[in-house]
């Protein structure tokens, strides 16, 4: 065979290929779960499958008369991966749904497929306010960064608090928190100056020193969770924490899933977030209590709150719709509201993202643990990028 | 541009006495760097094989302290010791068993090789640790801060460049001095000729490399506080350590130091100066180091 | 058929450009997957692509001794640049590709230069350095790349004005076969001339190559440049399949990567890199579906026993067995990266 | 008429050390010239001066009249200096088929040719041939270099060299490591060149050299110690001084 012979056969396979195509009924619903569960994302992963087991363990896997059947898989936390197994998902597993997301940029990048397969898509992790804009199948059911850092500006304003130093990680995530954090507390009469840390970053001896010289009421601060007790701690050591400025932040930084490693430095750190392993209702009590249960006494955090809202959302969505996927799933989810083990919760019928309550936590030992204690609510927050 | 800081210059300009807390910090940290990379220095010169797993060592520096500290809750300093010596027999056993058969393979059979430990020491202390960061709680002399003369000086960097000094000039003295370093060096001139000379460098290369990775280990140790430790430390790492390597050179151990002091400094001055730059600096620093001084900044050129 | 020493001469040479059997047989497989394997036309592009990068480092390290732990900085130019010219300027994927490889081809003949200095490991480390730098630069010029959100709203125009790119992935897997056997056809006539010979004696001992009159730093730049043009052309077809471009792109471990892949591989004989890159994702599949989070161990072990058997040794047991498959009694064992 | 290969004033230093030190040479066309010293006199270094590995510190090069001081190696190889070397530099990876068709390809400035396989012309081949013919090479042409015997290698590197078509040829202890018997076949060959082509032997071996030099120059410490015919130099006691203080410790 001649290599002209190889293209001709080429030439014959494209031709071949672009006419040929499947269709198959189905006969399971289908859930595909893509999340980091190997790489540098990996407690987030480990997060959302955990809870979204524990959901379908605790509500059983029959909508409708139909089997639920739960895909988890792994992108590494890598956004053409992300797309890859998204896209598999649809064309050979014919999924009913997508879910999953950790981080921004997987979410973006399996957008238009959402929209070109006509696939709902539950973001249960990725917080940039621009997601659900980028698909009219996305539905979010964890947090919208807009959302917590605006209001918190607020807050902070109003506790009487003139200047704040903000230090962000230089990446999207920061970038936001940075920019809405910021706006508003301004707009509230307040001084702020940003710094922005690289993402490759040891040491933030330099950072600190510059929080020192400028001596703000505050200093809020965004890093990714891993390195934010290191954060605390330097921060304790330059013997900021004495010197009257205040540490505060959202509430990634005092992730529940590290926060007791964190240790004593994270003691007295006021952030604002919708959820805490403390948050005290009985729906979280029996959420935080099973899911020890089946994690080994691992603590749910934020993103496990997201996992377990989102296969709510899915489930009653389903119930609506008796299995059938599609626009009409996300019309079912639009509009829904339920009371999660975050507090009351609705994803917004315009917009199909999410409105909840935001509180104020402070991390206080209790039982000898570190918990994020609330002491403060600003209830039902929509996203204030989306609320034109 | 989005980057840059709202009136981060007009602001605040700094007096003298931040200057020499930027410094002491960059010193600091200099220092640590110095004591995690220099092993890797030695044995690069040593016995020219890339240990890109060297930070492995280090990590098991750090994570002896971590666990002694938090589970058998052994004070601080007398952990220390044994961040020196698991490391150092760890190092080695390993030596003797997979790295000596590798010092006539070429750098990339190397680099893959120790990637490869790499590789698998992360995952093997994800598996038993967990991926979670490692804290430990220094002891409260060694907290916070102190005023010398005007000058912020935090306890804990104190500790660290006195110990790390009193480390730099053992080192030294050891080189100088002994019957040990005189063969160390003779080894790393010319490693045929010293076996002429009746060395045993396979023991010498086997000590040293032991002791560098104890080095390393001590390193982790000491620099868990400022730079983090969990299971992705050696990769983290990697590239400063390389840094120190590429542009300290391999000929002597005054060349990383001053490399790592170099670093530290321009490290930490540049992002409290110019923080927009990031992490531009040291990576533009290295390229055109090796561009232009392939042996490295503070080497004579052959 | 044995003849005249000049005859026999002609014959090994041409030997070593003829196709052999399992090459056929190699792209009848990756074509015929077209039909055979419809339900994984999206990881097969995926391979394909990975493939064609890795096909561009072992240009430059099985066939001139350049080792690179910076390689994806033209994986991830051209990505980007075929991503920023279908949103910018015009979806036309084959317009986009072509500007992409020759714009990735233009970035590595400016940092050829960084690397005609120094050896293997101070290679490494600018190579890495240019790929450091690349990355941060993408990641700052948010208004350009998206930062670090990735690069979005890229849509592609069908394929030759024709070919739609389809959900299932078939399309894409067919433009991605087709340029990256296009590719691999040049680049085989290429490592079989005078001037791809002319590597080889570079990669082997540069100091002899010197001596018998090659201008070795102008090679090295010639190659250099290809092989970036290859690898943007790959990062292209990535960004022009998946319609999306991310920092992931750039990072050090798509170049760490597709380095391992290649040296699972073998380098030195073009097929390295598809071997490499099927072997890898198919690891990766197998190892992280029985122990998800822990599979970077078993890659970690595989490359130190690789190396501890000996690449060399277990690439010519390789030879040894393609040539017994060939029905050909002598093997001619390769050598991997020049060293004394 | 201008000297094959002259240098004027020739000098390198590293650091303190004078390597080279002002070393005037004349090579004549045709010239089979011999560069003899104890160890350490120099001889690599002047060599690698000569060939551009190295460059001076001072002084002038000049082949056939121009100055090549500043140029790149391979561009002096373009012009007929070629070399071999004291220890094997030979292509491991590849046949001496390949090693000898690379040299031929890249001297009939086919270096650059991508797109036409290796081999594909007749000229090329027939050199390769012609060549590997005449240094007994032509029964191990598809092996691979590095499993070669060693004598065959050392051919080869002969080889090599004569492949880039020299006018100017310097040999680098060509017979080192070489049997007794094989050495006289070498330096057969190598006298057989052609006249025009200009040798310079640099050896240690003075039999050899004796049999094929026809003028001796002597290096040492690096400077030109004398000069003349053989029958000189044979009856030069202070060259005897030397070489007997070296024989002591050799």
């Amino acid at each position: 065979m001649s290599r002209r012979n190889f293209l001709k056969a080429g030439a014959v396979a494209l031709g071949l290929a672009l006419t040929a195509g499947t269709a198959l009924a189905q006969d399971a619903i289908k859930i595909g779960l893509i999340l980091p569960m190997t790489g540098p994302f990996t407690s987030t992963g480990k997060q959302i499958a955990a809870a979204a087991q524990l959901y379908m363990a605790q509500k059983g896997t029959t909508i409708a008369g139909k089997k639920v059947e739960l895909i988890i898989k792994d992108d590494t936390g890598v956004a053409d991966v992300t797309r890859r197994i998204a896209q598999e998902l649809i064309v050979n597993d014919k999924v009913t749904a997508i879910a999953g997301f950790g981080l921004t940029p997987l979410a973006l990048a399996t957008a238009p497929l959402a929209t070109q397969s006509k696939t709902p898509m539950v973001v249960m992790a990725a917080a940039t306010g621009i997601i659900t804009e980028r698909s009219p199948f996305i539905v979010r059911t964890s947090q919208v960064v807009p959302q917590i850092a605006g209001p918190f500006g607020e807050w902070v304003a109003k506790q009487g608090m003139k200047r704040v130093v903000t230090v962000v990680t230089d990446y999207g995530p920061g970038h936001d928190v940075e920019k809405w954090f910021s706006d508003v507390f301004k707009a509230n009469g307040g001084q702020v100056e940003n710094l922005r840390v690289p993402l490759a970053n040891p040491d933030f001896s330099p950072f600190l020193q510059k929080v020192a010289d400028s001596k703000p009421d505050a200093l809020l601060v965004f890093v990714p969770s891993g390195v934010g007790s290191q954060f605390m701690k330097q921060f304790v050591e330059r013997g900021l924490d004495k010197s009257g400025i205040k540490l505060i932040g959202t509430g990634d930084v005092t992730d529940d899933d590290i926060l007791n490693t964190i240790g004593d430095v994270a003691l007295g750190v006021v952030t604002a977030h919708h959820y805490s392993a403390a948050h005290d209702s009985p729906e979280n009590k029996a959420f935080v209590e099973a899911f020890k249960k089946a994690n080994n006494g691992l603590r749910p955090n934020f993103m496990a709150v997201g996992g377990y809202d989102g296969m709510h959302a899915l489930y009653e969505g389903l119930k609506k719709t008796n299995g059938a996927g599609g626009e009409a799933l996300v019309e079912a989810m639009k509009g829904l509201a339920w009371n999660s083990p975050r507090g009351p919760m609705s994803i917004d019928k315009d917009t199909r993202d999410i409105i909840q309550n935001v509180y104020i936590r402070r991390v206080e030992k209790v039982g000898g643990e570190l918990y994020n204690v609330e002491f403060a609510t600003i209830p039902n927050v929509k996203d204030p990028s989306k609320a034109k | 541009m989005a980057g840059r800081p709202h009136g981060a210059r007009s602001l605040y300009f700094p007096g003298g006495s931040r200057v020499l807390t930027i410094l002491f910090d960059g010193i600091a940290y200099g220092m640590v760097l110095f004591v995690l990379a220099c092993g890797l220095s030695i044995t690069l010169g040593l016995m020219n094989f890339v240990n890109l797993a060297h930070g492995v060592f280090a990590m098991v520096g750090g994570y002896v302290t971590a666990i002694l500290m938090n589970r058998l809750g052994v004070p601080f300093l007398a952990t220390l010791p044994f961040a020196f010596l698991v490391p150092a027999a760890l190092g080695l056993v390993m030596e003797r068993t997979l790295y000596q058969r590798l010092y006539n393979r070429n750098h990339l059979d190397q680099v893959l090789f120790t990637i490869g430990l790499v590789f698998m020491a992360i995952a093997a202390v994800d598996y038993v640790m967990g991926s979670q960061p490692q804290l430990i709680q220094l002891p409260s002399w060694l907290r916070g801060r102190v005023d010398v003369f005007g000058v912020q000086v935090g306890l804990y960097r104190s500790f660290i460049i006195v110990v790390c000094g009193f480390l730099v000039v053992g080192l030294q003295f050891v080189l100088a001095k002994t019957r040990f370093g005189a063969q160390l060096r003779a080894a790393v001139d010319d490693a045929r000729v010293a076996r002429g000379l009746g060395i045993n460098t396979s023991l010498v290369f086997a000590a040293t490399f032991a002791a560098g990775s104890g080095l390393a280990g001590l390193g982790g140790a000491l620099g868990a506080e400022i730079l983090g430790l969990d299971p992705t430390f050696p990769l983290k790492f990697l590239i400063y350590f390389m840094i120190v390597v590429t542009v300290g050179g391999t000929s002597s151990l005054t060349g990383p130091f001053y490399a790592s002091l170099l670093l530290g400094i321009a490290d930490v001055a540049g992002k409290y100066y110019v923080p927009s730059l990031g992490a531009f600096v040291i990576y533009t620093v290295m390229i055109v180091v090796l561009v232009f001084r392939p042996q490295g900044l503070f080497v004579k050129a052959r | 058929m044995q003849g005249t020493p000049t005859e026999t001469a002609t014959r090994h040479l041409a030997e070593t450009s003829r196709w052999k059997p399992l090459e056929f047989a190699f792209w009848l497989v990756a074509f015929g997957a077209i039909w055979l394997l419809p339900s994984h036309h999206l990881i097969l592009n995926e391979i394909i692509i990975t493939a064609l990068f890795a096909m561009s480092l072992d240009l430059i390290l099985g066939y001139a001794g350049i080792a690179s732990l910076g390689h994806a900085a033209f994986f991830g130019f051209g990505a980007y640049f075929a991503g920023i010219f279908a949103i910018r300027v015009i979806g036309d994927p084959l317009t986009g590709l072509v500007l992409a490889t020759l714009a990735s081809g233009a970035l590595g003949f400016i940092t050829s230069f960084l690397v005609l200095r120094g050896v293997d490991l101070a290679r490494l480390m600018v190579t890495l350095g240019v790929a450091l730098v690349l990355g941060e630069i993408a990641n700052k010029m948010t208004w350009l790349t998206g930062g670090a959100d990735g690069l979005q709203g890229v849509v592609m125009g069908p394929v030759l004005g024709l070919f739609e790119f389809d959900l299932y992935g078939r399309t894409a897997y067919v433009y991605s076969l087709v340029v990256t056997f296009l590719l691999f056809l040049i680049a085989r006539r290429i490592v079989v001339s005078p001037f791809g010979l002319s590597l080889r004696t570079i990669r082997d001992n540069p100091l002899r190559a010197r001596a018998i009159g090659i201008p070795v730093n102008r090679r090295l730049i010639a190659v250099y440049t290809l092989a970036a043009a290859y690898a943007g052309a790959a990062g292209a077809l990535l960004a022009q399949t998946t319609q999306f471009v991310s920092l992931d792109v750039i990072a050090l471990h798509r170049s760490a990567d597709v380095l391992l892949m290649l040296v699972i591989g073998g380098t030195g004989y073009l097929y390295g890199g598809f071997a490499g890159a099927i072997v890898f994702k198919v690891l990766q599949d197998v190892i992280s579906n029985w122990t998800p989070q822990y599979w970077t161990f078993w890659i970690g072990l595989i490359l130190v026993i690789l190396v501890l058997i000996g690449r060399e040794r277990m690439n010519h047991q390789v030879a040894v067995l393609w040539a017994r498959l060939r029905g050909k009694p002598e093997p001619r064992p390769r050598t991997i990266v020049g060293g004394h | 008429m201008s000297a094959a290969l002259e240098t004027v004033g020739l000098q390198k230093r590293f650091g303190g050390i004078v390597a080279t030190d002002d070393v005037s040479f004349r090579l004549e066309p045709g010239a089979r010239h011999a560069l003899i010293g104890p160890n350490g006199a120099g001889k690599t270094t002047f060599v690698n001066l000569l060939t551009g590995v190295l460059q001076p510190s001072a002084g002038t090069i000049r082949l056939h009249g121009e100055d090549i001081s500043a140029m790149a190696p391979e561009r002096r190889v373009k012009r007929g200096l070629v070399r071999t070397f004291q220890i094997n530099q030979l292509f491991a990876g590849m046949t001496p088929l390949e090693t000898l068709g690379v040299a031929v390809s890249e001297r009939m400035g086919h270096g650059y040719e991508f797109w036409r396989p290796a081999g594909s012309k007749s000229v090329v081949i027939d050199e390769i041939v012609e060549i590997a013919t005449r240094f007994k090479l032509a029964d191990v042409l598809e092996e691979r270099t590095a499993s070669l015997p060693y004598g065959k290698q050392r051919l080869l590197e002969i080889a090599l060299a004569f492949a880039c078509q020299p006018r100017v040829l310097l040999l680098d202890e060509p017979a080192a490591g070489v049997p007794e018997a094989e050495r006289h076949d070498l330096l057969a060959t190598v006298a057989a060149l052609p006249r025009d082509v200009s040798v310079l032997l640099i050896e240690h071996d003075m039999d050899l050299v004796f049999s094929f030099a026809e003028r001796i120059s002597v290096l040492v410490n690096g400077a030109l110690f004398t000069e003349g015919t053989v029958s000189e130099i044979a009856n030069d006691p202070r060259v005897r001084a030397v070489y007997l203080g070296e024989s002591l410790d050799g």
